[in-house]
């Protein structure tokens, strides 16, 4: 810890690091396969991506405040579900997407309120109501998928903006905007930051931690409300099982983007670019035919070396 | 179906037109998962049939997962194969995909699980639901219709799990036997093991274990012996190792599925396709009860 | 003449691009204690840290006994006889005193710990630095920093070095353990113990050092005998030119009483009773662990208030949170800066506007914060190229300007200051005192605690004297002097 | 931390606090079930433990040194089939063992290796090696199982000691007790706490990090080795995807047990106490035969209350 001996240049450097992975990547994938860089592909992709770019969006909140969201995916899974069942009971499209996605704030509001108050440990924390959650979602599906009958809602997820640009794209880009602006320009990204680097300090200085947790892991539910809603939208149906494991694909694309895990340094676009970064090296290891038991083995030394190269603790 | 207005094929994809441009074609198969020696045998019998009729194979895995499974299907359009062969993770979820691929001129053969709501070139696939009901029956044959059953679950949520246990549990309703127990073991061999166990502490009095899948089943196995108990198991997949066992007696029987035969017919199916031969839109693989002879 | 202990030669070290020592040269004897002095930032811990393996120097050598040595790591150090007390508090918190003052070399066959016999040799090293009431199972998180600072003096002794590197040792501790601490010094240095003697406190070098080297900028600017040198001289060394004076003149403008406290008690403080008045400067002085920093906390709502009242400017108050009591008008700068006072990793800037952040509905409005920043910068005279700079990277009395720098950025009504010059240069001293004054003159009621009597003494315009809680004494500080106050501390009336 | 005014005592209640869930848990299944509090049941509940407790047992010193391991899982299935693969290429027993063993140690010192001279957040660390050698698995096994043919190795997990007690629990109360050696009467256990408590003082205090973290993260991986040969042993065969998930059960079951996941503070004891309170869980969930929908949601709420009863960050 007190050893930093890097300039002020540094930091950006390393900053960079998940850029100039992203570069690198690139790079070798338009060369090895010709598919790679078309259009098509590129917006394709960046479809995928949305899904675990969103969730991992209020992921960065929570690191960064010193946290860390076990149940992102099975947040997903149930608002998802409950979308999906109330219009499947014939409730419109307004109310029920409203009801997923209050769902998911006040879910993650209880994390929130289970680590401040009930002074419980977020990665246990998020842990028990992820094995909640999921029952719940197992609970009210039955474990069946429930289809989405609205079309309108079906275009949430796989519409496109003049005939070209999928809607979850945008969906995307919009929230970060909103959330890189949240982070940098105002009060409550500054009290986040504060927060993950020294909580202590930041209460003696007035920094109210409980309402802040509150809002920091309500953001990371709502976020992944949404993800849920655009992905039931997308796959025409609400599934029990969605979701699982993306935690930890939200949790790489934080930690690849550079943001530290013990909190308190980091930035939003290196979220952008770590989910980027997994999601260009899923369609290449697919587009050049990697075996599928090498492509594991691909994506773990992909994550060392990625992690590796912008070496911090 | 359910395209919005704004919905139409994005602008690269148009141009797939179906065949590689340049010698051998190439044929995508989108997994569901590999996590499970059904779906590598079901892959080993298409990466077989695809040497032999002279097909470039090109496999993705979901690892069980739709949203993964979707960009696979994405990622096979890109790269303009000419059939993709798709194991859905889900029958409800992949709609969108295949419409997308039909839509790039990809015509897409369905495998082991169809997709609703969509018109495929082709389904190929065993009947769960039905692969449940033999294994009722055969428990009602081999107890005379009565008796305790217990029955291992897979992952809850997954239709594997579903429909074999719907199969299974609408024939049992029809006889004198009894389910005393329904556990998830979440397709897992030490799960199967363990809740095994535990379900035999509370129940004494056990004829039978149908277990979803064979994994589950010699894990069962594994918690009878030493058992002095005759409880008969019946998995499902007919796995090499649960054949095996089947053979040894140790377990009853199997309901096997013949996963090499649904690749192979899968990869068959599309060669006839690119050939623009005509194709069967249902085939269906038999099951198999396997019994010790 | 026998070859020096330690000679240190042309040392380099650079942090990136910044130059923190420049050629710089060091000498140590056996038998002497050697003061090392410089303003914040010149170097000191950094030389010291190279000393002791932290830090690999970039250039010069480093001679033990006449011989050139490498010094690569702690346990290096610990071959050659060299013990460091850092200037940062280095315990673990959750183990035992036994279990820290062993650290690194624990007593062990086999690996297998020989518990019984470090135990007993806690006992004894406890009770040679004067502290045979702390039992050596208690964890070190329950001690106050003070008894912290005197575990760590212990372990450092403990390890019987022919070289013993203090770095600010008095900081966190009160005339009686200073008192045990030089006596030890003294001990040891008549054993031909070399010590080197980081301080800012100007008193404890004149009593106990026999020679001086001093660094301004990363320079070596010179050494020189103690005796015969004047305070001024080594100020001027220090600074580059003299100080006007240690302690600038105070013209009290005492108006009427701001906070009230009546009979206020919970956890260890009891029935204490004071009232604080606008542009007063209330000293608050005590021995280690009197309960002035537990005073402090129940005032500003970090602990429970178990009994009694408090009213400010005629309202009662009873502030539950920092929020709370930070609306109600307090500022609290604590003692323990690098743990409660300063977010390292943000910078100087977010630092600073933390308690408010400058923002029209709750958007940060960016040139008001850079400009209340840039004044408060040029007020408190912090010496930093950058305010974008991570307050990590400020030294010790820097670092302690900031933390001050915050709460003035508030205009608080009642300010708490809990240790405010701790590990500040005598040039910083100044300038914080100069504000501490002038804040007063603006109105603000301050609460000032301090264990350096000196400071108390020149900058009160009374002072309450503590002892195991209650407040034994409310002296004039007119009056007062160094023998009233420690008579009240130790409990005599 | 600064604000710790409990008395000497309560460090010790708090601790107990993992103890009295086990035996309400215990008096509650012992009431609703005739048939869990029969020593054949409690003997194989204690067997299903075992491998939980070996990986947990391991996880607790990663744990108490500040770390976290997620990679145990993965070490147990690629060291369970490695040993199969041997035996099964005719390799001898002592052989075989002796390489899936040294492989989990080797495996453990890479994570920490990591660790300590790559500078990688453990977390992010461990999510690369266990995504690499989940890969290196299937490869290896090619996704099939690798059935166990030496009856002297089945004897390992599924053998008895005077007909009566399971071997593996052998093995999990021999581990347990030189672990529980190994931290609190070693100089190497002590220096694992401090490590976690203050790991910039210990390092100044002359522990040497890097050393300590490859035994550290070395033993995490023998003892995931350890579980997998047991594992294979049990199951009469090696499986590509056996543990997964297994990370989790064994961080719940330390962080059940009283141990801090910020490192410095934990006991080995607890971790045991943990894992039976998972173990006896699961046993109950399948006497009462819960509706597999409704398991994860009891799972989910015993873990919150369990946390909640022994509150700390
Ligand atoms: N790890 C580091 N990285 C970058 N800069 C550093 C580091 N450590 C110290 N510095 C810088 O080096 C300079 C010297 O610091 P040092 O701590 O040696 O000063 P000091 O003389 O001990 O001051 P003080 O009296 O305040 O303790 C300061 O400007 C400080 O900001
Ligand atoms: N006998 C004791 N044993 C253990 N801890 C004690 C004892 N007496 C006091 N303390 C600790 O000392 C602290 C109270 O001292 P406090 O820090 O308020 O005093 P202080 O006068 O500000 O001293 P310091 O100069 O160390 O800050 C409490 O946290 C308490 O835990
Ligand atoms: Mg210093
Ligand atoms: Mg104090």
């Amino acid at each position: 810890m007190t050893q930093v001996n890097w300039s002020r240049l540094a930091p950006l450097l390393q900053r960079l690091g998940s850029v100039i992975g992203l570069v690198l990547l690139f790079i070798v994938l338009s060369v090895m396969s010709p598919d790679f860089l078309t259009t098509g592909n590129l917006l394709s992709v960046l479809r995928q991506v949305s899904i675990n770019a969103l969730i991992a969006f209020g992921m960065t909140f929570v690191i960064l405040a010193g946290g860390i969201d076990l149940s992102v995916g099975a947040i997903l899974a149930l608002t998802g579900a409950i979308t999906a069942g109330l219009m499947a009971a014939g409730h419109g499209l307004a109310l029920s997407m409203g009801a997923g996605l209050g769902l998911g704030l006040v879910l993650g509001m209880v994390n929130g309120a289970l680590v401040s108050w009930g002074k419980v440990a977020p990665f246990i924390a998020t842990l028990g109501t992820m094995t909640l959650l999921r029952g719940l979602t197992l609970v009210y599906t039955q474990g069946t998928p429930i289809p989405v009958t609205d079309a309108g809602f079906a275009l949430l997820g796989g519409g496109y903006l003049a005939h070209l640009l999928p809607l979850p794209v945008i969906w995307m880009f919009v929230v970060f905007a909103a959330c890189a602006f949240l982070l940098r320009g105002t009060v409550f990204g500054r009290h986040v930051m504060a927060i993950g680097g020294n909580e202590e300090a930041a209460r003696l200085s007035g920094v109210r931690l409980a309402p802040m947790k509150l809002a920091i892991y309500g953001l990371s539910g709502l976020l992944s409300a949404v993800a849920g809603v655009v992905l039931t939208s997308r796959l025409y149906s609400a599934q029990s099982t969605a979701g699982s494991g993306y935690e930890l694909d939200a949790i790489a694309a934080v930690v690849l983007g550079g943001t530290s895990l013990s909190g308190g340094r980091g930035w939003l676009f290196g979220t952008l670019i770590g989910a980027l970064l997994i999601g260009f090296l899923n369609n290449g290891l697919n587009l050049l035919d990697v075996s599928s038991f090498y492509q594991q083995v691909v994506k773990g030394v992909v994550i060392l070396i990625a992690v590796l190269l912008d070496r911090r603790q | 179906s359910q395209q919005g207005p704004g919905e139409s094929a994005p602008a690269s994809a148009a141009s797939g037109g179906g065949a590689a441009s340049t010698g051998t074609p190439v044929v995508g198969l989108a997994l569901s998962t590999q996590n499970n020696p059904f779906f590598v045998e079901l892959k080993n019998g298409a990466e077989q049939a695809a040497k032999s009729a002279g097909v470039q194979l090109v496999v993705v895995d979901a690892q069980d997962d739709p949203a993964r499974q979707i960009s696979s299907v994405e990622d096979l359009i890109q790269r303009r194969v000419s059939v993709i062969l798709l194991n859905p993770t889900d029958s409800s979820a992949l709609a969108g995909a295949v419409q997308s691929a039909q839509r790039a001129n990809i015509p897409v053969v369905t495998l082991d699980r169809g997709v609703d709501g969509v018109q495929v070139a082709s389904h190929i696939a065993s009947d769960n639901i039905a692969g449940g009901k033999m294994a009722a029956d055969f428990l009602a044959k081999q107890l005379d219709g009565k008796g305790n059953v217990i029955e291992l679950q897979g992952v809850p949520g997954t239709s594997a799990a579903r429909e074999r246990g719907k199969g299974f549990d609408d024939a049992i309703a029809g006889t004198g036997m009894k389910i005393v127990a329904e556990q998830p073991a979440n397709f897992d061999r030490a799960q199967g093991l363990s809740v095994t166990e535990n379900l035999l502490q509370a129940n004494d009095n056990v004829q039978a274990i149908f277990a979803q899948n064979d994994e589950m089943a010699l894990g069962a196995v594994q918690a009878l012996a030493g058992k002095n108990r005759k409880v008969l198991v019946v998995g499902f997949d007919g796995t090499p190792d649960g054949k095996a066992a089947v053979e040894n007696g140790s377990m009853a029987a199997t309901v096997a599925q013949q996963p090499e035969e649904i690749g192979k017919l899968g990869v068959q199916t599309a060669k006839k396709l690119i050939d623009k031969q005509p194709v069967e839109t249902n085939i269906a693989v038999p099951l198999k009860l396997l019994t010790k002879p | 003449m026998a070859a020096p202990l330690i000679r240190m030669q042309g040392i380099q070290k650079a942090f990136g691009p910044v130059k923190v020592l420049e050629g710089v040269d060091f000498e140590l004897r056996a038998g002497e204690v050697h003061a090392l002095m410089g303003e914040n930032g010149a170097g000191k811990s950094t030389l010291m840290k190279i000393l002791t393996g932290i830090y690999a120097p970039d250039g010069g050598r480093i001679d033990v006994d006449g011989e050139a040595t490498a010094i690569a790591s702690p346990a290096d150090a610990e071959k050659h006889g060299i013990a460091i007390i850092h200037q940062d508090l280095n315990l673990i918190p959750s183990l035992s005193i036994a279990d820290n003052l062993f650290l690194g070399r624990e007593e062990h066959r086999f690996g297998l710990l020989r518990r019984r016999a470090m135990a007993e040799r806690a006992r004894a090293w406890l009770a040679r630095v004067g502290m045979d009431r702390l039992d050596p199972d208690t964890s070190v998180e329950r001690l106050s920093v003070g008894r912290q600072q005197m575990v760590e003096i212990a372990r450092a002794l403990g390890q019987n070095a022919r070289v013993l590197i203090m770095d600010e040792p008095t900081a966190a501790l009160t005339e009686s353990e200073t008192d045990t601490l030089f006596r030890l010094i003294r001990e040891l240095r008549a054993q031909g113990t070399g010590i080197v003697y980081v301080s800012h406190r100007m008193e404890e070098i004149f009593a106990l050092c026999d020679r001086i080297s001093v660094l301004r900028d990363g320079q070596f600017v010179g050494t020189r005998d103690v005796p015969g040198l004047g305070f001024d001289e080594v100020v001027k060394m220090m600074v580059g030119r003299t100080l006007d004076a240690r302690f600038p003149a105070r013209t009290p403008h005492v108006g009427p009483v701001r906070l009230s406290v009546e009979h206020v008690g919970g956890g260890m403080v009891h029935d204490v009773s004071f009232d604080l008045h606008a542009g007063e400067v209330l000293g608050v002085a005590g021995l280690l662990g009197a309960g002035r920093t537990e005073l402090a906390r129940l005032l500003f709502g970090l602990d429970r208030l178990e009994s009694g009242r408090v009213t400010l400017d005629g309202r009662p108050v009873t502030p539950k949170t920092p929020s709370e009591a930070i609306h109600a008008g307090f500022g609290f700068v604590t003692e323990d800066r690098k743990g409660q006072g300063l977010v390292l990793d943000l910078s100087l800037r977010e630092n600073v506007s933390l308690p408010r952040v400058p923002a029209r509905a709750g958007l940060v409005d960016r040139p008001a914060e850079k400009k209340q920043t840039r004044g408060l910068i040029d007020a408190l005279k912090i010496r930093t190229r950058d305010m974008e700079l991570d307050v990590r990277a400020l030294s010790g009395g820097n670092q302690q300007k900031v933390v001050l720098a915050k709460w003035l950025a508030l205009k608080p009504r009642v300010l708490i200051l809990d240790e405010p010059t701790r590990g500040v240069d005598v040039g910083g001293k100044a300038e914080i005192y100069h504000i501490i004054n002038q804040l007063a003159e603006q109105g603000v009621a301050i609460l000032m605690i301090s264990s350096e009597l000196p400071e108390v003494l020149a900058m009160s315009d009374r002072i309450l004297v503590m002892h195991e809680g209650r407040a034994t004494a409310l002296l004039d500080a007119r009056g007062a002097t160094q023998e009233t106050v420690m008579t009240a501390a130790t409990g005599g009336k």
